[in-house]
This record gives C-alpha cells, structure tokens and sequence, in this order.
C-alpha cells in the first residue's frame, strides 16, 4: 500500500546530504514552507544551495539556515525581499554566493530539469548583464540565451491538501513554484495543511500528481505565520 | 506648471488600456491602475504569481491571505479570475499572451531600451525578479515613470546607463510631464501637462523630443 | 465587454488563409474536434499543415479535410489510426507529406513556442532514424537533439465547458493535447459543450485560461460522434 | 514444451512489478498486465494521454467515452487516479518519474536496444506515438514479445535489424520462452519454460545468451 504521509518534520527531511540542492517553494517569505526549511536544521547537512524565489524573511525558514551557517549559495531572482537581512549580510560578507535568474528562467529550468530536457533557448537577459558569458544563438533574426536546467535534490514545498498517493491541491496564489519544484527534484517533501482519505479529489482537479511526492507532513497553518512567530 | 502626481500618471496610463486588454502591471506606479480603469472597460489583470482576473484590493478585514500578487499584496478574484503555476505564468509572460505590461523605469532611452531592475549599487544584491521576462515578453510595454531624478537629471536618455532590462521594448513613456510614444522615428511627444513649453520639456530630456502633430494638453483630474 | 462565443462555426474558423498551420487538438479520431476541423471546408483555405497526434478517422474531421485536397503536409505521432484510409491513400500517392514527430517531442514543441522558446534539446530520437539530420550535443556524456518550436496559425480544440472569458475546463482523457495547442497558436477555437456564467468556475480549477483562447462555439456532443455519423 | 501464451506471458511479467510502483503500460501484450496483478500490491498506473491510477477495464455497459486510455481503450479511475494536459504527461515520461514502463518489442539486441516501432515497411507510413519517449524516459524498460517471428525467426539479436526507438534502455525480457536480463555481460536467462532446455532456447536466440546461477523453471498458471 502506498502511504506518503511520514509522522513528523525531522522524518520529512531525513537524509538530506551536505552539497545538497534544496529547492524551497513558495513565492515570499509569505508562503515559504517554514517548518520544512527550518527541519533541515535538525540534519547535519551543511554547504546547501537553496534554489528559491526570494531569500526569506527576517528570520524564518531560509534565513535561519543562513543564520546557521548551512547556506552557501542561493539561486533566486529577488533577492529583497523586506526583512531578508540575514542574507544581507552573508551576501555582504561573502559567506553566501548569489546567482541572480530572471523568475521565468528559473521555473523554467526546473521545468527543463523535470521534463528530462537538456536545456533551452530564451531570449530573456539576452544583451543584459545576466546574459553576459551565456551561450548565445540568434534564432529567427534574434538573440537567444542558452539555459541549463536545474535539478533540486530535495524539493521543500507546501500545499493546501494531500491524500496518501502524494496527490496534491494548492490554494490560490499559493501554487506558485510549488508545482514545478515537486517535479524538479529527486527527493519531494510536502508541508500540507490537511490529509484528505485517498478519492477525496476530483480526477480532473489535482493540480500535483502523487508521482512527483516523495513524503507527506501536516504542519498546521498557525505554525507557519512568519510575521507572527519570530 | 504642476506635474502629475503618482496617481493621474496611473490614471493617464489606465485611460489607454482598451476593453478586454490582458494586462501585467508592475510594482509602484502601475499598481495604482486599477483604481483609475473607465467604468465599462472589462480588463484582465495578470501577475506573475500565477493569476489572473484579478479585481480591486480588498479591504485589510475582508483580506485572504491566500489571494496575493506579485508585490505579495492582498488582491481578489473577479468572476472568471483563476490560478496557474509559475511555469504556466510565465509561459504566459514569455510567449507573448499579454497584451500590455504597464512597468516602472529607472531609465528609458531614445530606442526603448528600458533599465528597471538594477542602479548598479554593489552594496545591494541586484534583484532582477519578473522583470526581464515581462520586457521581453509583452506584447507591448508602457512605463509610468518621474520624468527626472529627484534632483532634476534626465532618466529618458539617449542611451541609459543603467544595465538594461531588455532593449527595444518600451512602446509609450507616461511621465509626469508628459505621454510620449516611442517611434521607429525616435521620442514624440503626444501629451504634455498645461504650462509646459517644448523647450522645457526638451531641457529636462536627454533623449532628443519631436512633436506629434497631434499633441495636446493633457488634462488630468485632481488626484493625489 | 469580453465575449468570446461565436454564433456559428462558419464564424468560429472565418479568416484561415492558404498555407495555415492548423494544429487540431484531441488524441485520437474519437476526440477530434471534427465539427471545427470540418468547418475549414466552409473557408476557401487550401495548402494547410496539419499538426495533430493522429490522421484522423475514416470519414469525419482530418479525413474530410485530406479528401478535398486541403491538406498538403500532416505533422503527427501516429500516422495509423484504424480507418484512417484517406490519409493513407494521400500518402501514398504522395499529395500528403508526413512529418514523423515523437508524441513528447510534438507537445513540448508547442510549449515552447507557447512560452517564447527558441528550442531544446532532447534525448528522444537521437540515434535513430526519426534523429537523423537533426543539430546533435552532447549533454553530460548523454546524445540529445535539438528540437525547434512548433506555432499554430490556428488552433481548432475541444473542450467540456468555456465561460464568456474564454475559460476551459476538459473532461477526463480529454484534456491532453487541448490545452497545449491552445497556447500555441495565434488564434485559438474551442468547441464546447456546455457554455457556462462567468464566475461558475472555481478559481483553482480551470484548466485552461481564457487569455490563450479567442473563440468559443458550443458543438451538441451528438454531433460529434465520429463513429455513429458517417 | 508449450511456449506461454500473451496472457501468461503477461502474468510473468506481472509478478515482478512492486507495491506501489508507477508504471506505463505499451499497446498490446503489455495492456493485459492489470489483469495479473498479485492482490495486496497497489501499483499506479500511467497513460500517455494524461491519466494516471487508472483501474480495471469497465463493462462495455459501463464504460465512460472519456475516460480512455494510449490505446484509446476505455478505463477507470481507481481512487487516486487523476489526469493532466499532454505536457505534463510526457513530462512525467521523459523526465524519469515512471519506475516502469512495459512494452512490446519486435526486436531487441544483447545491448538492449529496442526497436517497436517501424518494420521499414515502404508502403505503411511509419507511426512512432509515444514508443520512443518511454524508451528514452522511463527508469526502466522491460518488453513482453514473443520469442521468434512466426515463422521462426529470431527477434533477440546481436543487433536489431530494423530502425531502433533507442539504444541501451531494455532491462528485462519476458517472452514466450524465457525471462531475460540485460546486463553489462550480455543477456542471462532467468527462467525458462518447463521442458525447453538451454541449448533449444539458444538455437531460437541470435544473441549469446548465458544462464543465470539462480536459474529456475517458469511455471505459469493455465492463462488464454
């Protein structure tokens, strides 16, 4: 029988390796799945890359490994959002490194990594500083960038309900990256608000199917209000 | 001469947005466009969050924390408004099914290269965010932007100093001194704010301006 | 005022020139939207490109199209549907030209040219016959193809249900090619079976998103029993 | 000696697929498997028009025009089960999600190339479908053929004659005859059917074959 939900946080996030790349969902510090990346922190994985929207807030999730010392590069692409001063200052000090990516390149080179693809071509940053030591082709008369894709090790995402298959159903603008980065990685771990019995969704409205969910954990909602619980 | 406040610049912009229009408003100025749409304008406003259909900013009480934006601000579905994932958003973005994106510019220069992202300030990690993507997917983009810096330079320039978002792109500049089109001619000026001579809107310019021959005083409402 | 229903599909598809690249939605004849497809026969338009998994049917749809003489390439997966005579014949006698394209390679060449991609590169078809001729990389040791965008002057798709924006949501097996092709093309038909009010989808559950879509027509399902109607 | 049937041969096939297991299943041969699967084992599985969790064919009284699947068959949802637009579908094929994938196979070499797709027959045009997305994308490919042609040639070789769907991606072979794996040291037989010994199973195989140490007789139950 198929059974993805696990008991608790440290089990979600067991095994993770130094090096590792972890992808974070959400589109904020807002909707950062903070239990989960706060779980991280009772492994002993160090020199992690966090592929993620932004780089947090003031002090959940993201930042707390930054302020941890776990963190040694972030692939974003806004990297400020208010209260990220945690990266502020590794950036500054140089303990973190920064990889800036257009937002749509990013989810996109986790869909190229998802869909087995090799990479692609986009014209986004091509001509601009981003574009600069990128592989270049004109296509159609116009300049193109090449993009390699971004495979996580660990996808640390959140979702509105689950059922045992990993099956999983966002709530409005909460879908965000989550969907790609379920797809992106080796290992996927969801934050879910509620478990719902198996046949509880409408075939045609699952939104992420259970074959690209590793391991299931409730974490309530008022655990996560990052405004609220410093 | 008085120029524009934030808001008639957004309601100058918002009066160009057709019925129907599928439209991506950036953070700043473009925000303020929705309290400015003609009654009767059906507009479907995008962002890159993954939704679109959005409607008026609820009030703080009447507030879902689940229904947000791209500036992460509470926002609300008109019927028919719906989500998607990212990649879908920005296949959307991308590929050319917006019909306008209504940015904010640092910099604007003569060929509509657009510089929005990025002052080059290395004390600050450079946040390039949907920028990009919009600038070059967009079917056409507009910016609503202060004519100069605060202390009086030109940021509509012949060449923008700035690292560039996208180059060639921006369609219509709305300042707060005037409406100018961008022109395989070059800069012309559509609409300029009452008690504003060419002269002096060309001294406050470095990009060089032509009159349309169908310029006009742009009269805008007292809004603030 | 946004409306996209048309009162008929002389309407739905008026304006497809000579030399179109029609892509035509569903994955086999019994889900081709051949009210739609046949409706071109109401345009002059001759010379079309055919995208599609299939050839279509025996009598209805593609098959329609091919025997007047409308088609002079089919860019498909599965050139051999059971009853697909018309096609066959136009192949053989060499009127119809035939691109073979891997079923994956057909859908994420109409994404990328839905999201403004210049192309990528995959693992499918390179070493084989289907490969040949194609620009070759090596990509971490592995052989892979690039594989350029495929854009739809017009897309003919089916769908269960469209509100006046243009939103769709499919039924079960159905959805499959429809919502890519919808976002490939520069104008987009859907029929329908149902029109419903704005405001009756739930947010989270549309599939396809009105902005891709250009027309609407209702098509009674009865009509469109390609097996039971000749 | 009896060579198995398509039905034993799915039931072989059948009995080494695991709990929970996501699983595609080729046209022919392998859409007989659902039929054989051990009870108490929840495998989950995938077709290329975009549904997933399918269940058991309906009575044909039953059946929802719908609900079909890559052979345009119809099926079910088992609960679970769900469906998802083409790209996502050969997302989840190209891009390893499938632990399985079981398909026919005119031909496979001792290298475990593949070839399902074209017999290089002039007159049919060549139909491709998925065959060569699953080859390339599955974590595994294991193909149910029968042993020889009909008329008694051989279909395992040293290389495939006809065009290949792709290189190196065959792990298991049920045929009628035997279970073959594909190893770095060539293909070893696994089991055999009662009273065909190694020497007869080698006359009908163009490639070398070796027999595995943990040998054993296929026994399989009376299928048709």
């Amino acid at each position: 029988m198929i059974d993805k939900q696990v008991a608790n946080l440290e089990a979600a996030v067991a095994g993770t390796k130094d090096g590792a790349t972890v992808l974070v969902g959400g589109f904020s510090a807002g909707d950062e799945p903070v239990a989960l990346t706060e779980a991280l922190l009772t492994t002993a994985a160090r020199d992690l890359t966090i592929v993620a929207n932004g780089v947090g807030g003031p002090k959940r999730g993201i930042a707390s490994l930054i302020r941890e010392h776990r963190v040694t590069k972030i692939v974003c692409s806004y990297p400020r959002f208010v209260g990220g001063e945690a990266f502020a200052a590794a950036y500054k000090s140089g303990e973190v490194a920064l990889e800036v990516v257009p937002q749509g390149t990013i989810s996109e080179r986790l869909r190229a990594a998802a869909a087995g693809l090799g990479g692609f071509y986009t014209r986004v940053s091509a001509g601009t500083l981003l574009g600069e030591g990128k592989e270049t082709r004109i296509i159609d008369g116009e300049p193109y960038v090449f993009e390699h894709p971004i495979k996580g090790d660990v996808a640390l995402i959140g979702a509105q309900q689950a059922d045992r298959w990993g099956n999983l159903v966002f709530r409005h603008s909460r879908r965000n990256f989550n969907p790609v980065m379920a797809m992106a990685a080796a290992v996927t771990v969801a934050q879910v608000v509620e478990m719902v019995p198996l046949g509880s969704f409408h075939p045609d409205q699952v939104h992420t199917q259970g074959i690209f969910v590793d391991r299931v954990v409730v974490v309530d909602r008022a655990r996560e209000n990052w405004a609220a619980t410093p | 001469m008085t120029p524009l406040s934030r808001q008639q610049i957004a309601w100058r912009a918002a009066q160009d947005i057709w019925d129907g229009a599928c439209v991506n408003l950036g953070v700043g100025m473009p925000s303020l466009i929705p309290n400015y749409i003609p009654k009767g304008r059906e507009i479907v406003l995008q962002a890159e969050v993954g939704i679109i259909g959005m409607g008026p900013t609820p009030k703080p009480e009447d507030a879902d924390p689940d229904i947000f934006n791209a500036s992460v601000q509470p926002t609300t579905f008109l019927p028919g408004g719906s989500t998607f994932s990212h990649t879908d958003s920005f296949l959307m973005i991308r590929g050319g099914h917006l019909d306008l994106a209504m940015l904010g510019a640092f910099e604007v220069s003569e060929a509509g290269d657009l510089a929005n992202w990025n002052t080059g300030d290395p004390a600050t990690a450079p946040a390039v965010g949907g920028a990009m993507d919009l600038a070059v997917g967009a079917k056409a983009i507009r910016v609503l932007m202060d004519h100069t810096t605060k202390d009086g330079r030109p940021r509509i320039l012949a060449r923008c100093r700035y690292p560039l978002t996208a180059a060639h792109c921006v369609k219509v500049i709305y300042s707060n001194l005037a409406v100018i089109d961008v022109t395989p001619q070059g800069l012309v000026v559509r609409e300029t704010i009452p008690d504003l001579d060419f002269a002096q809107l060309q001294a406050a310019t470095e990009a060089r301006l032509t009159l349309s021959p169908d310029w006009r005083v742009l009269e805008a409402p007292a809004l603030s």
